[in-house]
């Protein structure tokens, strides 16, 4: 199982996500401007400041060498999680519905969140059972989960909701608590909170790590 | 020769540094020279009122890898790794513009690390603002705690640790200190010397602009024709995106050995990087302004090598390997230039392609400016002012609610929350869940702690044994975590050191902390000094803070500050002796005065190793020193983290001749609240450390005796006044 | 080259914390009287082929699925 | 009420990070010939008594240390 975890200028979490995924399995960095996914059996596109997100976060990332070609890796059915930016980042591509925008308190914020998986099936989830709860932290300004009301019946529908937040801990204002979705294929998972961060009891949980074992189990 | 004297004097250099100056140069100096001098022999840039002082302090150590005098201090941690670590101020620019301020004090403290090769791993803050019901306290917080986030966050280091002060004196002159932590392989790390002559001087990152030429306007203003609106000096802005990409760049450069050394561009910009390298290897260097990329084509010569736009890094790279130099930098999409030339003159010559615009010597330039004398004299009593916002004669229960309330008490949540404290997967323990931040270093097998502390207020009262309490805070909340001191770097943030009484608290204060240091046997690796923090109605508090790095070997043991069981004995370890004077209490009663009582450094080293190897080896279950509030608030703070009361009788205190109200509220060194098995707490004595066993964990509210006094508390209330702060910036806002 | 303004909005009915946060802070100012706030970005730029700048604006400046946007042309003397 | 459109930018020599970042992105995103990208804010409201904008824009749209603002009336067809 070999995991690829692309970096782009000024992104910060990706040795996180590095670790995270090497915890499942190998995993190697994935340069913005490559194009060769050759050998990738899953995909991560960290969280982070990708090019300072200074017009949008994820706005300027999604038009990387490397994001084109994880859009072919997506199509062709592969394995890819977005994590907090990288959520934002596949929302811009098109490759998962809706958009993040800034938290209601409109301030930063990091703590560590309660989800509730919410019964999408993915590679990601697949060992976890909807209605479980997993601590994991969130941290971000621009977490905000939107989409036009007719969009969101439609994923709510099609059971492409992968995480709430649990009742009374929606960090951001996100519509209907959605704190995680996948595409109608349900090998693309987009999520705010930070499952790479949450792989180590030393470090406060090892919730996160179950997303990652959920791919290589599947992989395997 | 009039405007001459004039401008000088405009720049800040006395006459008789001008005079100096001129001996040395054997000439008067041009424009460009003059901004080169005025800013390399500003206080802020010489230290020429603390330097002497400053050699006080113990620097030596069997763990220290570099001490004062590199870009930050570094300490071993074994296995062939160092922890590099500075603390330093953004004072003044934060209280113009917090937000802006603030960022670019977190890039500056952050360049100054990576610029020895350590990857930053954390950052800690330090802040302190007048009251919080002024409006412009809560801006200037709302600012700062904003702009650390924005660059912190987004650069991906994590804000670990700090705290917040609330005092009228930093109404008009807040307090914005940064420290940051770094890691490094030895063998990849660098010193700032230039060497080699022929070596080419490059300059990396962002473009120059007119950030920040301070007082150097005045030859804006001379020389480009006043009223110029566009080009007036101008606030720096940080940019954290291009920072990311500086910072990886030079540390993927020195991992490939391609650079002799590397140095930060800080205050005074080009000027002091390119002189301070020069004078620390012993050589010259050549600068062309033509070559340098500009933000603003029309940029003066002496702007460009005084500009401090941020996001810059100086390298001294060997001919051969410039070309890979400028590939590593172009694949990080950052800037790189060859400015210059390292050359056998001893002298930093400024050129503009072909003409000479600037010729100094070296020596002059750097260690020419003279250093002062204070003249201290103790000042006549409290010579700040006291306001009572709470009635002597309020019932226990008030008070206890008062304090936790207190915005310099109640818990820092809104802020750090703020803050990405995770980034990096090394946090063991994030802010307000133990005393210190621990942070764990696999690539030494062990962990490091991490705190910064200093009360103004206590400093005030008593320079000397509020310096000496500062460090022992520190200490002391590293032996909470079992983390033994490696070293401490330090910021001195004083009002004007040319005032008596401000020079006698400057002079007390680096006494208690060499004097401190010296006793505990750790030794100062780093700081930085900020003088002249003064507002209309007179100095600041003085304001040493304490930045310290200890090492503990197992980060799985730490226990955290909150009680953990229900039904675990609660006792006092360590030789507290709780006083009002300088208090919290005394601060909210408006009776603050001078004096505070001398605190006995080895005694509470001795309560510390005793902690840190209980801690070490697993026999207690919570530890959390007892600082602000005293007694009854460290109690609140370990029942409303774990949602558990507690029973205790302070009685041990009271039969020894404590007033109830001081074994409830006094303050002092010393102190530490532990929770767990009755029998464990008890046989830590047994290293002759004094051990008393107060009460026990349990019940809803907190219910405290001490002699004639009790109190009764719910949990859900004294949670409500601890949790206050958010509420009392934003509702207001 | 054309110089240019982009403006870029909140789409309508879309929660604007920004512009609420400035209602809210009114009062304590002492304005009264100010409605119906929106926050957005204004992007303002040269180009040599302004042509393209609708397809910029939908691609990289504004997401269609939250923001509006609207191009002045500078030049002539709008 | 008076519609009222305020234009926030980054002060003349001022650093602009955003303007930077996008300008920079912009030929690997297949747009040549943009040059002096500026990134601001515009916040768009109705206020009873347009006289009090500028101080407005002074004390809270605007930080007047970094940003220069323009206030645009949207009634009278500009
Ligand atoms: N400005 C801040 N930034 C980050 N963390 C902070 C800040 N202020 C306080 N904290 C955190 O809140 C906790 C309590 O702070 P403080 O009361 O100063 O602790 P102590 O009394 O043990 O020194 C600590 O974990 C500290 O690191
Ligand atoms: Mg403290």
């Amino acid at each position: 199982m070999l995991w690829g975890v692309v970096q782009f200028p000024g992104s910060c979490d990706e040795r996180d996500a590095l670790h995270a995924c090497g915890q499942a399995g190998e995993a190697r960095l994935l340069w913005h401007e490559e194009r060769d996914l050759g050998g990738l059996d899953a995909v991560v596109v960290p969280g982070g400041f990708s090019y300072g997100d200074y017009l949008r976060a994820g706005a300027i990332a999604r038009f990387s060498p490397a994001m084109e070609a994880v859009a072919d890796f997506a199509a062709a059915g592969g394995p890819v999680l977005g994590i907090c930016n990288g959520f934002q980042v596949l929302c811009e591509a098109g490759l998962l519905p809706g958009a993040l925008l800034l938290n209601e308190e409109l301030r930063f914020v990091c703590r560590q969140a309660e989800l509730v998986a919410a019964g999408a099936e993915s590679p990601f989830t697949a060992g976890i059972e909807p209605g479980e709860r997993l601590s994991i932290p969130v941290k971000h300004g621009e977490g905000r989960y939107f989409a036009p009301p007719e969009m969101l019946d439609r994923i709510e529908a099609n059971d492409q909701v992968a995480f709430r937040y649990a009742p009374g801990h929606n960090p951001n204002g996100s519509a209907r608590d959605i704190a995680g979705v996948v595409n109608e294929a349900g090998n693309v998972l987009g999520l705010m909170p930070h499952p790479e961060h949450a792989v180590e009891a030393l470090t406060g949980s090892v919730d996160g790590l179950r997303l990652f074992e959920g791919v290589s189990r599947v992989a395997a | 020769m009039t405007v001459e004297v004039s401008r000088h004097r405009e720049l800040g250099l006395t006459d008789a540094e001008y005079e100096l100056v001129v001996e040395k140069l054997s000439r008067e100096p041009n424009g460009v020279e003059l901004a080169m001098f005025s800013l390399l022999w500003s206080e802020h840039c010489a230290y020429k009122h603390s330097r002497k002082l400053l050699r006080r302090l113990p620097t030596e150590g069997e763990r220290v890898v570099m001490g004062p005098g590199e870009n930050a201090g570094a300490v071993d941690v074994g296995n062939g790794h160092a922890v590099a670590f500075k603390v330093e101020s953004h004072n003044h620019p934060s209280a113009v513009e917090p937000f802006q301020g603030a960022a670019t004090g977190v890039g500056g403290i952050l360049r100054d690390v990576f610029a020895l090769g350590a990857r930053p791993i954390a950052i800690l803050d330090s802040l302190r603002f007048g009251e919080l019901d002024s409006e412009r306290s809560r801006f200037l917080l709302d600012g700062a705690v904003r702009g650390i986030g924005h660059y912190g966050n987004s650069i991906g280091v994590p804000t670990v640790g700090g705290e917040i002060y609330f005092e009228a004196p930093y109404e008009h002159n807040c307090l914005v200190n940064a420290m940051c932590v770094g890691l490094a392989r030895q063998e990849a790390m660098v010193r700032a010397a230039a060497a080699g002559v022929g070596n080419a001087v490059v300059l990396m990152g962002a473009s120059t602009g007119r950030d920040g030429i301070g007082g150097a306007s005045v030859l804006a203003s001379a020389e480009l024709g006043d009223g110029d609106e566009a080009k007036r000096p101008t606030v720096q802005i940080g940019d954290p995106f291009e920072e990311s990409k500086l910072l990886e760049c030079c540390l993927e450069l020195l991992e490939k050995g391609l650079l002799v050394s590397l140095q930060d561009l800080g205050a005074a910009g080009l000027t002091s990087s390119a002189g301070e390298m020069a004078s620390a290897g012993g050589v010259g260097i050549d600068l062309d302004v033509a070559r340098v990329p500009l933000r603003e084509a029309d940029m003066e010569p002496f702007e460009i090598i005084v500009s401090e736009s941020q996001e810059r890094m100086l390298g001294v790279v060997e001919p051969a390997k410039v070309p890979e130099v400028l590939a590593v930098c172009e694949r990080w999409q950052t800037g790189a230039a060859e400015i210059g030339v390292v050359t056998g003159s001893g002298r930093v010559r400024v050129l503009r392609g072909a003409e000479v615009v600037g010729d100094v010597p070296v020596e002059a330039l750097v260690d020419g400016c003279p250093l002062y004398d204070l003249s201290p004299a103790e000042p006549n009593g409290w010579i700040y002012g006291n306001r009572a916002t709470l009635d002597s004669a309020a019932p226990a229960e008030e008070t206890l609610l008062a304090l936790l309330s207190s915005p310099s008490i109640a818990s820092k949540r809104w802020a750090f929350e703020q803050y990405d404290s995770v980034v990096g997967s090394r946090t063991v323990r994030r802010p307000e869940s133990a005393d210190a931040a621990v942070l764990a270093i696999p690539e030494a097998g062990n962990a490091i702690a991490v705190s910064i502390d200093g009360n103004g207020r206590r400093v005030a009262c008593d320079p000397y044994a509020g310096t000496v309490e500062a460090v022992l805070e520190c200490v002391q909340n590293l032996a909470c975590v079992g983390g033994e001191p490696l070293g401490l770097t330090n910021c001195l943030n004083f009002g004007n050191p040319e005032k008596p009484a401000t020079a006698w608290q400057l002079e007390r204060a680096v006494s208690g902390l060499a004097d401190a240091c010296e006793a505990l046997g750790v030794p100062v690796v780093s700081g930085n000094v900020s003088l002249y923090n003064e507002g209309p109605d007179g100095p600041i508090y003085p304001t040493p803070v304490v930045g310290m790095v200890g090492e503990l070997p197992e980060p799985g043991r730490v226990t955290g500050s909150s009680f953990a069981h229900e039904g675990d004995a609660v006792a006092l370890l360590g030789p507290f002796a709780p006083s009002l004077a300088g208090s919290e209490l005394a601060k909210l009663r408006g009776v603050l005065g001078a004096g505070l009582p001398s605190p006995d450094v080895s005694a509470v080293a001795e309560a510390c190793a005793t902690l840190r190897d209980a801690v070490r080896a697993g026999r207690i279950a919570s530890a959390h020193d007892v600082s602000d509030g005293g007694l009854a608030c460290a109690l609140a703070e370990g029942a409303i983290g774990a949602g558990l009361g507690c029973r205790v009788d302070l009685a041990p205190l009271v039969e020894r001749g404590c007033s109830a109200e001081e074994a409830l509220f006094g303050e002092g060194p010393g102190g530490f609240l532990i929770s767990g098995d009755r029998a464990a707490l008890e046989s830590l004595a047994a290293d002759g450390v004094e051990v008393l066993v107060l009460g026990e964990v349990g019940n809803g509210s907190l219910d405290i005796t001490a002699g004639e006094q009790a109190l009764v508390v719910p949990l859900a209330a004294a949670r409500t006044a601890w949790h206050s702060l958010a509420g009392r910036v934003e509702g207001a806002a | 080259m054309a110089k240019v303004r982009v403006l870029i909005r909140p789409k309508g009915g879309i929660l604007d914390p920004q512009g609420k946060a400035v209602e809210r802070a009114l009062p304590a100012l002492g304005f009264e009287g100010i409605e119906r706030v929106r926050v957005g970005r204004m992007v303002e730029l040269e180009a040599e082929d302004p042509e393209r700048l609708p397809e910029l604006c939908e691609k990289l400046l504004a997401n269609p699925l939250i923001e509006d946007f609207e191009i002045e042309n500078l030049d002539d003397g709008a």
